[in-house]
């Protein structure tokens, strides 16, 4: 494939309405790379989960911290890393939103909804602090939700 | 997003138009679902066709909402869901919670 | 205005069917800034040209090499700056092809509509190579072509 | 970039759609225009309006196709520009080079 090797990287503050621009960067990416409209969206939807969480729990909303993205595409695997500048989090911890006793929480859907849509959903905690999130998609396999996982 | 209403037979039909995302249009549907309730309404009809985006922050105001409302002992339903909002509803298994209609006529009968 | 002191970075490898991410992410910010469908799209524009350039006559067409590009929002001013990993080239010498003898040549438009559509377009030539442009837009101004310069 | 032609009255009508832009779309539109004239038609009407968005170089290559049917002794003539189409034609100029209609019929006649 010719777009082998690509590599893209994005930084922005964190800022709520800065989500839509890493949103928009892998949906672009995922089209380029000959996905149709609901495989680019469906991945798109995890790269905004990942940035609202980084922006919200990491970053805390502090607009001086910075989410950083990176795409890269080997073969037809997508992989993008999202991090922040926060303290990180024990993911052990995190229950599971299909559990009856969550099912009508508020919140807690978004790392369910990453790893939804995604192949691998893996995070990493840096010593000086910082999440790192790493998630791969293999584009050939037939894109997200309603294909690979309904 | 926008939020414009009308009442049918004592439902309240709330059109819900744009992102349902977080930091846009999730605080706003607390608030339109609030005043509903503050305003006496009980029997909530939520429009989502032009709904054109949603997140899990968005997903988890609606789950809130369906708690206020049910608190409160109104009824909170939906209409018109887009295909993809239909699918996030199911795969968080939201879709077992939420009565969902094609149609306003019927889904005004319903209450 | 909230959303001062932004800064979006983004770096992309030199293909042009990545031209369109550094665009769109350009038009999202214009437009969460506030200005209106067509001034955004008309700084879209400007930066697509730019990032055209700096693949094609910068780093031609190597894959290998990035061009960067960063955004940033003070008051109302919007501040560009796209770099290359090229050879640079002497502005003096590029031509108006407005000038009648270059009217109906197929190139030489590039530089032209970026000074139409921005404030301020400006190089510069780094000791070790590379291209870096800065193009500044006041977005209170008023958008784009339109209104400003028709 | 996607071409579709239909020919009236001995002028062959080609719409485009979608973008031309470096590396999308203007090759194609010179591909296009050659192999018009390389089956001889002279009289090309290129239909704009679906034309999403355009670049410099796009505009180059536009420049150069009405130089190639020139030079061959045809006429290549715009209809149904799109406004920024207009505009960035206008900036450089090049408005004044081009023949630009906003009826096919008219258009059509006028060759
Ligand atoms: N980048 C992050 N930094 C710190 N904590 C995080 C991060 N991402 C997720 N978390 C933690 O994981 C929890 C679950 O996240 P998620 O499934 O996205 O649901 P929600 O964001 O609605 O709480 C969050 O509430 C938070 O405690
Ligand atoms: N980033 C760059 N690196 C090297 N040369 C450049 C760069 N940008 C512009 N140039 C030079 O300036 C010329 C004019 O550019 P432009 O006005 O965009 O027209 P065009 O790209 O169609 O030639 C180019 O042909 C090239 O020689």
């Amino acid at each position: 494939m010719e777009r082998d090797g690509e590599r893209i990287e994005i930084t922005i503050s964190s800022r709520f309405e800065n989500i839509e621009l890493v949103q928009v960067i892998a949906e672009h990416l995922c089209e380029n790379a000959g996905l149709d409209e609901d495989g680019s969206h469906w991945i798109g939807m995890a790269v905004r989960e990942a940035v609202a969480n980084a922006i919200k729990h990491g970053n805390k909303l502090d607009a001086r911290k910075k989410v950083n993205a990176t795409f890269q595409l080997h073969d037809s695997e997508l992989r993008i890393h999202i991090s922040d500048e926060g303290e990180g989090f024990d993911p052990k911890t995190i229950g599971d939103p299909l559990n009856p006793q969550n099912l009508m929480k508020t919140s807690g859907r978004g790392i369910f909804y990453m790893k939804t849509f995604m192949d691998q959903v893996q995070y990493e905690f840096q010593p000086g602090g910082g999440t790192s999130l790493m998630m791969t998609k293999n584009l050939a396999k037939g894109s997200g939700l309603a294909s690979s996982k309904i | 997003m926008k939020a414009s209403s009308k009442t049918i037979d004592g439902v309240e039909v709330i059109k819900l138009d744009g992102k349902i995302t977080i930091g846009s249009g999730d605080q706003q549907l607390r608030e339109i679902i609030t005043s509903a309730i503050n305003q006496g309404k009980s029997k909530i009809l939520l429009e989502m066709s032009g709904v054109t985006t949603i997140d899990s922050s968005g997903i988890g105001e609606l789950v809130g909402s369906y708690t206020t409302v049910t608190n409160r002992g109104g009824k909170l339903k939906l209409l018109h869901l887009p295909a993809k909002l239909n699918e996030l509803l199911h795969v968080t298994q939201l879709i077992t919670v939420f009565e969902v209609y094609e149609n306003e006529q019927e889904a005004v009968k319903s209450f």
